[in-house]
């Protein structure tokens, strides 16, 4: 049994350190991408149009991973679009995650009517198609960056209360939790110092996983062309496009692609691994 | 005749030893207690002759002889239809060891008729006369019932009519009263006992409780470690254990009618004696 | 908690769920900033144009008083008419609604064998690398949405190696002799089997694409749950029986190990049909979602709201079938 | 003299709700967990309270120390009557009655330290030193400091019963309840646990109750016992009177029924 655990937590951290890895270059890369990137991700060029990637025949090293129809660079925009998917993952994974959170403990530890309210509310939600309740969203309020983020919150805020409210629960039915009243600590207190760090693993693991929601909705936005405005890079966009010149330009999804599949995969691991590496209970 | 006989045998989760070099036999008729606290493995030399053992266990050397069958030699196939033949298993818990989704009275005859080849009406026959055996009211009406229709000791008693059904030769129960209240114990260890002398069974009866074992063993088997450290009968040991851990562990029972005796905790000198011999016996076998 | 008060609870919750999304759709697309009227005419409307739309589609009255109306109208059967279309819009998403139950259905179908078959091979070969790699796969599929499958699958079934449509639910060069909208359900009723494997083959995709999350979800669920039932003693009394794992696993362990999964799925069940709505679009798909984000994009806010609410009916409808199921299969709620 | 007594509970009842068998509209019916039941208990005294499952033996205690809410009846503690006390009324009171839990897996948080689990009560009653206090706990239920900074899941059954007694210890309260706190144990950790108690109300003079589902570990332990069987008092007495000439049939059938590690003791 040994060996076997030894096992899991080198695998779990392998899973950190490559997710992490990912992630931190893809920060890096967001935040010099004025730097860093080869071309304008704007510049169009019509006689550069639909160039293939470094190593196919008829490449240009000045596009290393080829152009669209329009000419423009596929690595420039894939490099300023981690900009719009960074913000958005970061922005409105944690304010989904903050309402979310609050609400399922106080559903949870509380119970009573604020648990009635806040599940009806979670039942009526769940009742919505989430993509196209964004969508709606999103035309009703307008395109941009605050609206995408606004539209996650309003969304994704039950994924949190749903789980976080199990949790409290099953928490609070604990022992310690009759211990801390007994000791005269009072009701929002022991929700605060003993509930929370209790559910904080799994909040953070939500967290990880709502940053990949949050970047996949974005893109999904982008792709019914209902993102930012449709001029500035982003993943989705770039997938859009991709998918109407598949035949004639494969590359022009396959590496957005790679990079939104990674992002996601990568936020989700991270997650799991730091729970694994940082809970003192696992640990 | 010796129903049960195990020699020499080790296993290991990884690298690490769980049972030592354990050898012990049960005869026919005989109730041997298997005696120890957690962490013993007294649980999992039960489980070794039932071939239930965790997958991470395994077993390293030794022999297991079931009524005249070497275990280990036979096929994994053969070895589960000697064991569903000739041994049965009384367990701990009455409120998880009945499927709840199933009604009672298939449960007491599957291993007749999917098994043994015996037909449905003869097993159902079977089924309802050994509920009679174990004083339950209505076989008839307790075979059709799901299990969470019963009170626990009702379900311990249908747990040991089944453990009877196929008359085997060996019965092997695990800790079967410690999830129950003290009067519901009295009846069902009596019931046990009963059983087990009107059919002549070979009784293993794994329990950490020695006022347990002075009501319902002729002999013990006291591990501590995966190690056996005595194996005696039971008035041997009660009036003078063999081994200094023994007799610790014995002190350390309560034992309401003599309140002056106070509970003296295992010294740590005896349990590093013992620590000492696994470590010597290791060191002989070439673990490190 | 008898069957028959749990049914009424439920189909009591189930009201107020409708309700409530009824509420919230009619008045988000109201409320919110953003003239609804102005959305639907073109740039360059005169004043009076926007009063004559406003009057025509009640608009000119209190939000309220628009939504008792609309109500009222619901509970008749009438949902009110499409803007763009100028047909009903009930007998508009009812022509579209068989294409997604039949891509929804068929993608649960696919997420429950491979789920399933997942969740059985772990469980046999626990502790063994068959197993490690299971729970890999699992953790990958798991983490990534049905979004990005239909793109990886494009990626591979349509272009690195073709063989199956990647848009479309139907080659237009089939004449279709039948009767209704639930066209791979009729082709097999009448024996079509050509236009049974067209309908497949541009099914194929768009349903393994919802599948794969869902099948990732129900293996971790089911293989959880089995892991816990084996160790429950009533699994290791039948070992000691003299049965063989395989027996042992799917008739004494996995009866009890689906139930608490059931509901469980059943959520996850409604997230599949929710990403219909972009996975339909991703494969150019005649299904519903389809056609909720044409109606958004042209704003025909009565279409909208018909479609929403259609979509609510349905996953609650979904949840109350698995709530009683759950309850059905449960030997102690039965008898209880 | 009724300063000297410590709780005095009157005809206490409790119910819980039956939500298995509850209309669809309208409250659930009751389940009565306790059916008027009377006690009382001096300070010093060492009380123990057995029966099997279903006593409502864990119930009472729950009441004493209001984590429940009784339905009826009165529950005095130090002459004060707590029975329908609010918890913001109870908070100053609790460093006087504390509780040592059955399971110290569930009741020690295990994202805690041990040190912070024990000072958490001694700095929510506003006690100063506490650090100090803290150390002194484990002295006494003989732990070593160093065990502070452990987390729960590190220590043994035994230790963590320990860490439970500390807790209930630091802020030297008037009375501890003690729930089946040597069942989950082995026999030898069982015996230090007790030995422990017992040196304990020797030192520090506890008022204590003691709940368990075994007679021979109240023997030991208890001047007074009281059987509960389905929420009633069968049997409350002193201890040595109760085993050695149980009054109740109950009782009788109790002490039967416990198989003693001798041979002499035949069951037939």
């Amino acid at each position: 049994m040994a060996d076997a655990r030894g096992l899991v937590k080198r695998r779990a951290g392998a899973r950190l350190w490559l997710s992490a890895g990912w992630l931190v270059l893809l920060v890096l890369v967001a935040l010099f991408a004025p730097l860093l990137a080869p071309q304008d991700p704007l510049m169009q060029d019509l006689f550069a149009a639909r160039l293939p990637p470094f190593w196919a025949s008829g490449a240009d090293p000045n596009f290393p991973l080829g152009t669209d129809s329009l000419g423009r660079d596929v690595l420039s925009r894939i490099m300023y679009g981690a900009r719009v998917a960074l913000s958005v993952a970061l922005i409105a994974g944690i304010l989904t995650c903050v309402i979310g959170s609050v609400l399922g403990l106080i559903a949870g530890y509380f119970r009573g009517w604020p648990d009635v309210v806040i599940s009806r509310l979670v039942d009526i939600w769940m009742a919505f198609p989430p993509v196209l309740f964004s969508i709606l969203l999103i035309a009703v309020m307008g395109t941009g960056l605050g609206s995408i983020i606004i539209a996650v919150v309003v969304i994704d805020w039950t994924r949190f209360a749903r789980v976080i409210r199990a949790e409290a629960m099953s928490q609070g039915a604990m022992d310690y939790v009759a211990s801390a009243q007994v000791s005269g600590r009072k009701r929002f207190s022991i929700m605060l110092t003993e509930i929370l760090p209790n559910v904080m693993p799994t909040i953070v693991v939500l967290l990880t996983l709502e940053m990949g929601i949050a970047v996949i909705v974005e893109a999904i936005l982008s792709f019914v062309n209902l993102s930012i405005s449709t001029d500035d890079p982003t993943w989705g966009s770039m997938i859009a496009e991709g998918r109407l010149s598949i035949h004639q330009a494969w590359w022009v999804l396959v590496f957005p692609l790679i990079a939104l599949f990674l992002t996601v995969l990568s936020l989700s691991q991270l997650g799991e691994g730091l729970k694994d590496r940082f809970d003192p209970v696992l640990r | 005749m010796s129903f049960l006989t195990i020699e020499n045998l080790n296993a290991r989760v990884g690298t690490a030893p769980i049972l030592r070099d354990v050898s012990l036999s049960v005869e026919a008729g005989e109730v041997r207690g298997l005696v120890g606290e957690s962490g013993a493995g007294k649980s999992m030399i039960g489980k070794a002759v039932l071939g239930t053992l965790p997958t991470a266990v395994e077993i390293e050397s030794g022999r297991i002889v079931l009524d005249g069958e070497d275990l280990q030699a036979l096929k994994p196939r053969d070895r589960r239809r000697v064991i569903g033949a000739k041994a049965a298993l009384i367990p701990q818990d009455p409120l998880t060891a009945l499927n709840p989704s199933r009604r009672v009275g298939p449960q007491i005859t599957n291993r007749l008729v999917d098994i043994l080849g015996w037909t449905r009406a003869d097993a159902g026959h079977r089924a309802a006369e050994l509920l009679d055996e174990v004083s339950i009211p209505d076989p008839e009406r307790v075979m059709r019932a799901y299990p969470h229709e019963l009170s626990g000791g009702m379900r311990q008693r249908i747990l040991i009519a089944s453990a009877f059904a196929a008359e085997p030769k060996l019965i092997i129960a695990d800790e079967p009263t410690t999830a129950l209240d003290v009067t519901v114990q009295k009846q069902i260890l009596r019931l046990i006992r009963q059983m087990q002398a009107r059919h002549g069974t070979a009784l293993l009866f794994v329990t950490h409780d020695l006022g347990v074992v002075s009501k319902v063993c002729q002999s013990l088997t006291v591990l501590f470690g995966g190690m056996v450290l005595e194996d005696t009968r039971v008035e041997q040991f009660f009036a003078r254990p063999g081994h200094p851990y023994s007799a610790a562990l014995l002190a350390a029972t309560p034992k309401y009618t003599d309140p002056d005796a106070s509970l003296t905790p295992v010294p740590d000198a005896v349990i590093a004696g013992v620590e000492a011999e696994i470590e010597a016996h290791d060191r002989m076998h070439g673990h490190v | 908690m008898t069957l028959i008060r749990r049914i009424l609870l439920r189909l009591l919750t189930t009201a107020i769920t409708l309700f409530g999304v009824a509420v919230i759709v009619f008045f988000v697309i109201r409320v919110v900033p953003g003239n609804p009227v102005a959305m639907m005419l073109p740039p360059g409307a005169t004043d009076d144009d926007i009063a004559r739309l406003k009057a025509l589609y009640g608009l000119d009255k209190t939000i309220p008083e628009q939504f008792l109306i609309w109500l009222g109208g619901v509970l008749h059967g009438d949902f009110g008419t499409s803007i763009t279309t100028r047909q009903p819009v009930l007998s508009l998403v009812l022509s579209r609604l068989p294409a997604t139950i039949e891509l929804s259905i068929m993608a649960l179908v696919i997420a429950m064998i491979i789920g399933g078959a997942l969740a059985l091979t772990g469980t046999r070969k626990r502790g063994t690398k068959v197993e490690g790699t299971i729970d890999v796969t699992n953790g990958v599929a798991l983490s990534v949405p049905d979004f990005l499958w239909g793109l990886v699958l494009i990626l591979l079934f349509g272009v690195l190696w073709p063989i199956f449509h990647i848009s479309g639910r139907i080659s237009p060069s089939i004449d279709l002799p039948f009767s209704t909208n639930f066209y791979l359900f009729e082709s097999v009723l009448r024996l079509r089997f050509d236009i049974w494997a067209d309908l497949v083959s541009h099914m194929f995709m768009p349903s393994l694409a919802l599948a794969i999350p869902l099948a990732a979800i129900i293996a971790q669920l089911l293989k959880q749950s089995l892991k816990e039932t084996m160790h429950l003693d009533y699994v290791t009394l039948a070992r000691t029986k003299g049965y063989d794992e395989n027996h042992v696993i799917t008739r004494e362990a996995l009866p009890n190990a689906v139930l608490p999964t059931l509901t469980l799925i059943g959520v996850q069940f409604t997230f599949l049909i929710g990403g219909t709505v972009i996975i339909e679009r991703l494969f150019s798909y005649e299904g519903l979602g389809n056609m909720a984000i044409d109606a958004v994009i042209n704003r025909d806010l009565p279409l909208i709201q018909g479609i929403v609410i259609l979509f609510a009916l349905i996953f609650t409808a979904v949840n109350l079938v698995v709530d009683l199921t759950y309850a059905a299969l449960n030997p102690r709620l039965r008898n209880g | 003299m009724s300063d000297d007594v410590i709780y005095e509970i009157e005809n206490l009842r409790l119910s819980f709700p039956d939500m298995a068998h509850k209309p669809l509209f309208g409250a659930a019916p009751r389940i009565e967990i306790l059916k008027g039941i009377d006690m009382r208990i001096a300070r010093g005294d060492v009380v123990g309270i057995v029966g099997g499952s279903g006593s409502g033996k864990s119930t009472l205690g729950r009441a004493m120390i209001r984590l429940l809410e009784p339905d009826s009846g009165s529950i005095r503690f130090n002459g004060q009557d707590i029975t329908h006390l609010e918890e913001t009324a109870l908070r100053p009171m609790r460093r006087r009655f504390q509780m040592i839990f059955q399971d110290p897996m569930s009741s020690l948080n295990p994202r805690q330290t041990v040190g912070s689990i024990i000072a958490g009560p001694l700095k929510l009653q506003g006690f100063d030193r506490v650090s100090a206090r803290v150390d002194q706990a484990l002295d006494h239920v003989g732990l070593p400091r160093r065990f502070r900074s452990r987390y729960p899941h590190e220590l043994s059954g035994g230790q963590r019963q320990r860490v439970g007694i500390a807790r209930a210890i630091a802020t030297e309260p008037d009375f501890i309840l003690a729930d089946e706190i040597v069942s989950g144990l082995d026999v030898s950790s069982q015996a230090q646990v007790l030995n422990l108690l017992e040196q304990l109300v020797r030192e520090l003079g506890l008022t204590l109750a003691f709940i368990s589902h075994d007679l021979s570990v109240i023997r030991r332990l208890c001047q007074r016992t009281m059987v509960l069987y389905r929420g009633e008092v069968v049997e409350y007495r002193d201890t040595r009177a109760l085993f050695e000439a149980p009054e109740a049939e109950y009782t009788r059938e109790l002490l039967d029924a416990i198989p003693l590690p001798d041979l002499e003791q035949v069951w037939a």
